[in-house]
């Protein structure tokens, strides 16, 4: 009965969202950042327009806080109404053990596989052919964000890729700055490893390690180059005490370091300061190298409700995040690319309009959460987080236990 | 004059006797800067700089404006004092999209904290005075466990308890956490009211039940009355553990019934920007408040409370 | 006409109906878990609970992973280093309290407030007094003294000792106030005849008074103990692990391992290795103190 | 008929044995004494008849009902106890009033009940006050008037007056004495480790140790004749002169000790008579008499004095006799000092002979 229910539902719902009576809905997530909770904060505008509420569920502190109460309120059955999820591998279980409701019917309905922007971002939420999620942005972990005042300041160009920043960071360090900002987290820190492999050792070497999980190749002389380059990162990057990305990207606006290796939502803390892309800051995807950008991003879930009113809502909220409008409004505030290639973006900005561009191109790599569990993520992650912080490590040690990770991954 | 005349006298006094009677007199003299007293005196001030140290920061920072707090060093007053801070995080400061500071989960908390600190002690002073008084077969076995059960982390039982929780069909409610802080209360209070309970003589006991007191008629009427300062100690480890736990109320409950914690970590963490460290520290102090003015109101019946629960074994 | 013998299973049955909250608390919860939780050590468990038997794989594995050696070495330190300095330094604060002196009230307020805070909130205080850029280092360094370092969180070696002190901060004043309260219940008559006798007042204090403490003490080691296995909230505020992996501690590697890693197979390993650890250590003692025959008998 | 009886009581705690195959009588209206040093099990005993303590073995019956397995408050009995264990937190009249409000007696029966007890025990000045404003002596008024208004035919004291000075023990010591006489019917049960209470006010006195009755007899005959050893040295004050030496009885009965021998015609052996071997000598400080008070006695020694303790009304004499020691008492006015030697002498008739071995009177 219910994928019946959910089709009648769907189709009477299609293109206007009206006529739906007013429910409660809650979701939850972790954008609390100021660009991030500006971007979601057009969802709800969008929601509550349908005639629902948008009950918001922030839990501060990023996905290690939130994701174990957003598990433990499905599993302990009392599930909300919709939760956030970055793509890949981390709800498999969930939909798994069935407390995850599939959009199938509602995808097909509206036709999401013909207007998503890359195939791959609808096969993340896809499981035994259903699909279980609605992806709402590609983010991409590719970009090197400069502070051109910053530069000025050392009496040097703006540099234009990873060689040049890496060349330049002497004299920034003579002018007092901190050449390379990096939070503490350990997710930063492995983020930008894997950038350097991305961007330095392009999307082959990437998928032989990650998705092959060669461990030969990850023992072997290209990955020792990223290690080598990964050290020069841990010398630039001494002297950041900082632990939260957002601060570290506050270095950078406030022009005390030089440059970051963030994803493009760093983008948002640039756009809430004020700052305008190529004037006050330039932002290099492939960290001027190698211009690929990787399908990492957030999608949303929908826990299995017996309320039928709630399911209906629930519905109604995913076709809203799926939107066409909504998806221009919240991907501009977010700074991260719409997951549809059919709207228009002429509002975004330089840095955006470069990243849609090498969308459309088709230079997008598998984002790494997809190919490897969160049990080996983390791994890795603590793998980086002691190599960029103890300089006693040398790249050799670091890569044979990086080969090892990966030889036991599954 | 009038001195000088007693001076005399007792000279003359002195003087009259023998020789013999020289030599220290009187009250023994008591100097205020005695050797004694200035270290005694010294220590406790520099260690009491140490105590005070932290909260003075956090007074004088949630004082300050951004701008000041960036220039200046953490230790100076500051220069012109406001108090938006306090405004924003209590009434303004953002998570997400709730932009209504600490003041929503403050009821919250209120709502979780009551209930759970009378049910905790409830049971622990029952199960205490039934360890105590009237020993069964197996007690002290369920108490041993219960004792071990303290030592385990938290976080080992999250699991298991979603899973009690979820087959009680509690779980998400005010009930579901209630039970929760009174099962991971229940370790450390026990002890505390099974000690005060043994140091009760025993006498009384066998009184009232020559008395024809039964096991609850003994509970209430002489037990009950006489432990006040028992009480107290257990209410204010219980108000402050409860009032400041955070994991159990954010995984076993939801968002309109989420304590005063959760928004603080939210505003902490939730970094929009720079860290507004005047908020963050505004924020912490008026979720410290409750436990805070707990602690200077009872200080004196804590310490009395403990000494009647704890030194006797 | 004797009345009936009570079955052995009513007897005190009002006392053991009202130990029933404590007894299912006990089995259900504490024991219960704690089966639960070991038996499904040996599955390779990831978001959910699964029954796939792996056998000892978790558990070769979580001692191969370096920072759960780290982890535990840390804890050791902080454990013993927390034990003993704030049972030493609550005891001297409650012995100087103890001098009859003014303002007692006063200073056992200041020491006593901080255990009001969370560990959140001490953590987070502690981690911006220590930051080298604005806390106590740049302080002194504005003062003149140029070479002054001081920057526990930052230096893997020393961070281990930054959360010490925070620590202490927040639970010595609890352990001076059992241990005041400890000295005040010793008898007068003591001091009185260790002054007849000439004893030192320290010696009094080393040999007469702290073996008449012994309950408090235990009390006070008990409830230090348990904070100690359970510090996770303290080092997540203050460093959250960092820098690197140098202020990791199991409490914080079970908890990152079932929820960030989304391998509860290992998060449960980690917690069956706390767990026997705390039952090796905490078992006989609390069998002896506990679970022994009643003290008193007609 | 027996108002208490305690048959083949055995009590243990785990594998510690307190009381073995204990056997008691008590007549209804007797004033039972149970002494004993600290640790012989007579609290135990006395919890065990309360019915505070579950017994391992065994039957109690109270007023002819078997209580073995009755709850304390349905065995018809009162306790006091030697703390006072009043309710702290009620006054005076609440708690005597607790037991009956728990035994649901009307209103107007507690209140004559209140008011007869405190009559009796003089109190009713203090009904209002709370217990920490009485002193020793009244908070033990109070607990014994507890007691009393439970209307009950068995009274149980724990050591009532061990927490109280000398004067006050004396005082109210005389004063139950006069209660039992009040209380014709009531069974009293008293717990001491004190002497004079036990002789002073006991119908008869069961002296305890280990755990065992030891002699359960009326004061007179516990002084007088004891059963054993250990009787004879726990009774009486100063403590009775142990002698120790050879019975022979070739002739007539002779106690030989060393140089000393004491002519035995005139002891009245129990039993199967004079049995030679090792034997102790026991005679009473207080039977020996010296000077020309000793002139008539059957035995007659010179001692050399010792030590002198005088006290008042009499004085304690320590002497040697041929190397034994030996007390006796004298008038307090007697001239006496150390190295003084002076005639003694007893009736041997008054003495205790006790095997060496078992220890038993012979």
């Amino acid at each position: 009965m219910k994928p019946f229910k959910a089709l009648l539902t769907a189709s009477t719902f299609l293109g206007a969202a009206t006529a739906a009576s007013a429910t409660d809905l809650e979701v939850t997530h972790w954008w609390t950042s100021g660009g991030e909770a500006a971007a979601v904060a057009e969802f709800a505008k969008a929601f509550d327009a349908s005639g629902h509420k948008w009950v918001d569920g922030a839990i501060a502190g990023g996905g290690s806080t939130a994701r174990p109460i957003m598990i433990s309120r499905i599993t302990g059955g009392d599930p909300m109404g919709a939760t956030q999820f970055n793509h890949g591998r981390q709800a498999e279980e969930l939909v798994e053990a069935g407390l995850v409701r599939d959009l199938t019917d509602l995808a097909e309905a509206e036709g999401w596989r013909d207007v998503i922007a890359a195939p791959s971002l609808l096969e993340s939420c896809t499981l035994d052919g259903k699909i279980y999620c609605v992806p709402i942005n590609i983010h991409s972990w590719q970009w090197l964000w400069l502070s051109n005042k910053a530069f000025e300041d050392a009496g040097i160009p703006v540099p234009t890729n990873w060689d040049e920043f890496v060349a330049a960071a002497p004299k920034l360090r003579e002018a007092g700055k901190v050449p390379l900002a990096m939070g503490g987290q350990p997710w930063q820190r492995k983020g930008a490893f894997d950038v350097l492999m991305n961007a330095l050792g392009g999307k082959d070497l990437t998928l032989k390690v990650y998705q092959d999980k060669d461990a030969e190749v990850a023992a072997g002389p290209e990955v020792a180059k990223i290690f080598a380059a990964a050290a020069d990162a841990r010398e630039m990057a001494e002297g950041s005490n900082v632990q939260d990305w957002n601060q570290a990207t506050n270095m950078v606006i406030t022009d005390q370091a030089g440059g970051q290796i963030m994803g493009d939502w760093a983008q948002g803390e640039f756009q809430v300061a004020g700052e305008v892309a190529g004037e006050d800051y330039t932002c290099l995807p492939g960290l001027g190298v190698n211009e690929i950008i990787s399908t990492d991003g957030d999608a949303f879930y929908f826990p299995v409700l017996d309320d039928e009113e709630q399911s209906k809502a629930q519905e109604d909220l995913a076709s809203v995040m799926f939107n066409a409008t909504t998806q221009v409004a919240f991907n501009l505030k977010k700074g991260s690319l719409p997951i549809r290639k059919d709207v228009d973006l002429n509002a975004a900005n330089d840095c955006m309009k470069k990243g849609l561009d090498i969308l459309l191109e088709g230079g997008v790599v598998t984002s790494v959460n997809q190919l490897i569990t969160p049990d080996t993520n983390t791994q890795i992650e603590g793998l980086m987080t002691e190599f960029f912080s103890d300089k006693n490590i040398t790249p050799e040690d670091a890569q044979a236990r990086f080969a090892e990770i990966i030889a036991s991954a599954e | 004059m009038a001195e000088a005349g007693l001076i005399d006298h007792t000279d003359a006094a002195a003087g009259s006797h023998s020789r013999a009677l020289e030599g220290p007199r009187g009250a023994r003299p008591r100097r205020v800067l005695s050797r004694r007293n200035i270290i005694l005196y010294g220590t406790l001030f520099v260690v009491a700089v140490y105590y005070l140290l932290p909260l003075y920061v956090m007074i004088v920072t949630s004082l300050k404006g951004m701008p000041e707090i960036r220039l200046g060093n953490v230790f100076s007053p500051p220069v012109e004092i406001t108090f938006e801070p306090w405004v924003k995080a209590w009434a303004t400061a953002c998570t997400g999209l709730n932009c209504d500071g600490l003041s929503r989960g403050f009821w919250n908390s209120v709502r979780i904290t009551i209930p759970s600190v009378v049910l905790s002690i409830a049971i622990a002073s029952v199960n205490g005075y039934a360890l105590a008084n009237w020993r069964f077969k197996g007690a002290n076995l369920f108490f041993t466990i219960l004792i071990v059960g303290a030592f385990i982390p938290y976080q080992v039982m999250l699991y298991p308890i979603v899973i009690i929780l979820r087959e009680m069909g509690i779980y998400g409610t005010l009930t579901g956490l209630v039970l929760v802080h009174s099962v991971f209360g229940m370790p450390i209070l026990t002890l505390l009211f099974r000690n005060y309970f043994t140091s009760v003589p025993e006498e009384l006991f066998k009184a009232a039940r020559v008395d024809g007191a039964g096991f609850w008629g003994i509970y209430f009427k002489i037990m009950l009355p006489m432990s006040l300062p028992i009480f107290v100690v257990a209410m204010i480890l219980q108000v402050t553990g409860i009032w400041n736990d955070f994991l159990f109320g954010v995984v076993y409950t939801k968002p309109d019934i989420y304590p005063m914690t959760v928004q603080l970590n939210n505003i902490v963490n939730s970094v929009q920007g720079v860290k507004e460290y005047n908020v963050n520290m505004a924020a912490t102090l008026l979720t410290g408040l409750v436990p805070l003015v707990v602690y200077f109101v009872s200080g004196k019946l804590f310490v009395r409370g403990i000494a009647a629960g704890a030194v006797k074994g | 006409m004797p009345s009936a013998r009570p079955s052995q299973l009513f007897r005190n049955l009002n006392a053991k109906i009202a130990s029933i909250p404590m007894i299912l608390t006990a089995v259900v919860v504490f024991l219960g878990g704690t089966i639960w939780t070991v038996v499904y050590s040996f599955t390779n468990s990831k978001l959910l609970p699964r029954m796939r038997w792996v056998g000892f794989d978790q558990y070769e594995r979580l001692w191969d992973t370096n920072r759960w050696l780290i982890s535990i070495e840390n804890l050791a330190i902080f454990g013993v280093l927390s034990l003993i300095f704030s049972m030493v330094i609550g005891f001297l604060l409650a012995a100087l309290l103890d001098q009859k002196i003014r303002f007692e009230d006063t200073f056992r307020t200041i020491f006593l407030y901080p255990f009001a805070l969370s560990f959140i909130v001490t953590g987070l205080i502690w981690q911006w007094l220590l930051n080298p850029d604005f806390g106590v280092q740049s302080v002194v360094r504005s003062l003149g003294f140029d070479g002054f370092n001081f920057d526990p969180l930052y230096n893997a070696d020393i961070v281990i000792y930054g959360i010490l002190i925070a620590a202490l901060w927040q639970g010595t004043g609890l352990v001076m106030c059992l241990m005041l309260a400890g000295l005040r219940g010793i008898d007068e008559d003591i001091w009185k005849a260790a002054r007849i006798d000439g004893i030192p007042m320290w010696k009094t204090y080393l040999f007469i008074v702290i073996p008449m403490m012994r309950p408090v003490l235990i009390t006070a080691l008990v409830i230090v103990a348990t904070g100690i296995v359970k510090v996770y909230d303290l080092v997540v505020a203050q460093t959250g692990g960092g820098p690197g992996i140098a202020s990791e501690v199991p409490a914080k590697y079970v908890y990152d391992m079932m929820f960030l890693s989304q391998n509860l197979g290992q998060g449960f390993a980690a917690s069956t290795m706390m767990l026997l650890t705390v039952i090796i250590v905490v078992v006989p003692w609390a069998y002896l103190e506990f679970g022994g025959k009643g003290k008193r008998h007609g | 008929m027996a108002s208490v009886s305690v048959r083949n009581l055995d009590l243990s705690f785990g594998d510690v044995k307190v009381l073995q195959n204990l056997n008691l009588d008590i007549e209804k209206g007797e004033f039972l004494v149970l002494l004993g040093s600290s640790g012989c099990g007579k609290s135990t005993l006395l919890n065990c008849i309360a019915g505070l303590l579950d017994i391992t073995d065994g039957q109690i019956f109270i007023s002819e009902h078997n209580v073995t397995w009755e709850q304390p408050k349905d065995r018809g009995i009162g306790m006091v106890f030697q703390s006072y264990a009043l309710y702290p937190q009620m006054t005076v009249e609440g708690n005597l009033a607790f037991g009956l409000k728990n035994a649901r007696v009307p209103r107007d029966e507690i209140k004559k009940r209140i008011a007869r007890a405190a009559q009796l025990l003089h109190i009713e000045p203090l009904l209002k006050r709370k217990p920490a404003q009485l002193s020793g002596g009244q908070r033990q008024r109070v607990a014994i008037g507890r007691a009393l208004v439970r209307d009950v035919d068995v009274f149980l004291f724990d050591e009532p007056l061990s927490n109280l000075d000398a004067k006050l023990r004396a005082e109210l010591r005389v004063e139950i004495k006069r209660l039992h006489h009040e209380l014709e019917n009531t069974t009293m049960i008293y717990v001491t480790h004190d002497q004079i209470e036990a002789m002073t006010l006991a119908d008869r006195i069961a002296i305890m140790r280990a755990g065992a009755i030891q002699q359960l007899a009326d004061p007179a005959t516990i002084y007088n004749k004891p059963y054993n050893k250990y009787v004879a040295g726990f009774i009486g004050s100063p403590s009775i002169n142990f002698i120790d030496g050879t019975l022979e009885a070739a002739s007539d009965p002779v106690f030989k000790a060393g140089e000393t021998k004491v002519d035995l015609s005139r002891y009245a052996f129990s039993g199967n008579g004079p049995k030679p071997g090792p034997v102790t000598f026991g005679i009473r400080p207080e039977h020996i008499f010296m000077d020309k008070a000793a002139v008539d006695e059957p035995f007659r020694a010179n001692v050399e004095v010792d030590v002198v303790e005088p006290m008042g009304a009499d004085t304690l004499v320590w002497s040697k006799l041929n190397g034994h020691e030996l007390r006796f008492r004298v008038d307090g006015q007697t001239p006496l000092k150390k190295g003084d030697r002076v005639k003694v002498g007893f009736d041997p008739a008054r003495a205790s002979i006790f095997d060496a071995e078992t220890e038993m009177r012979l």
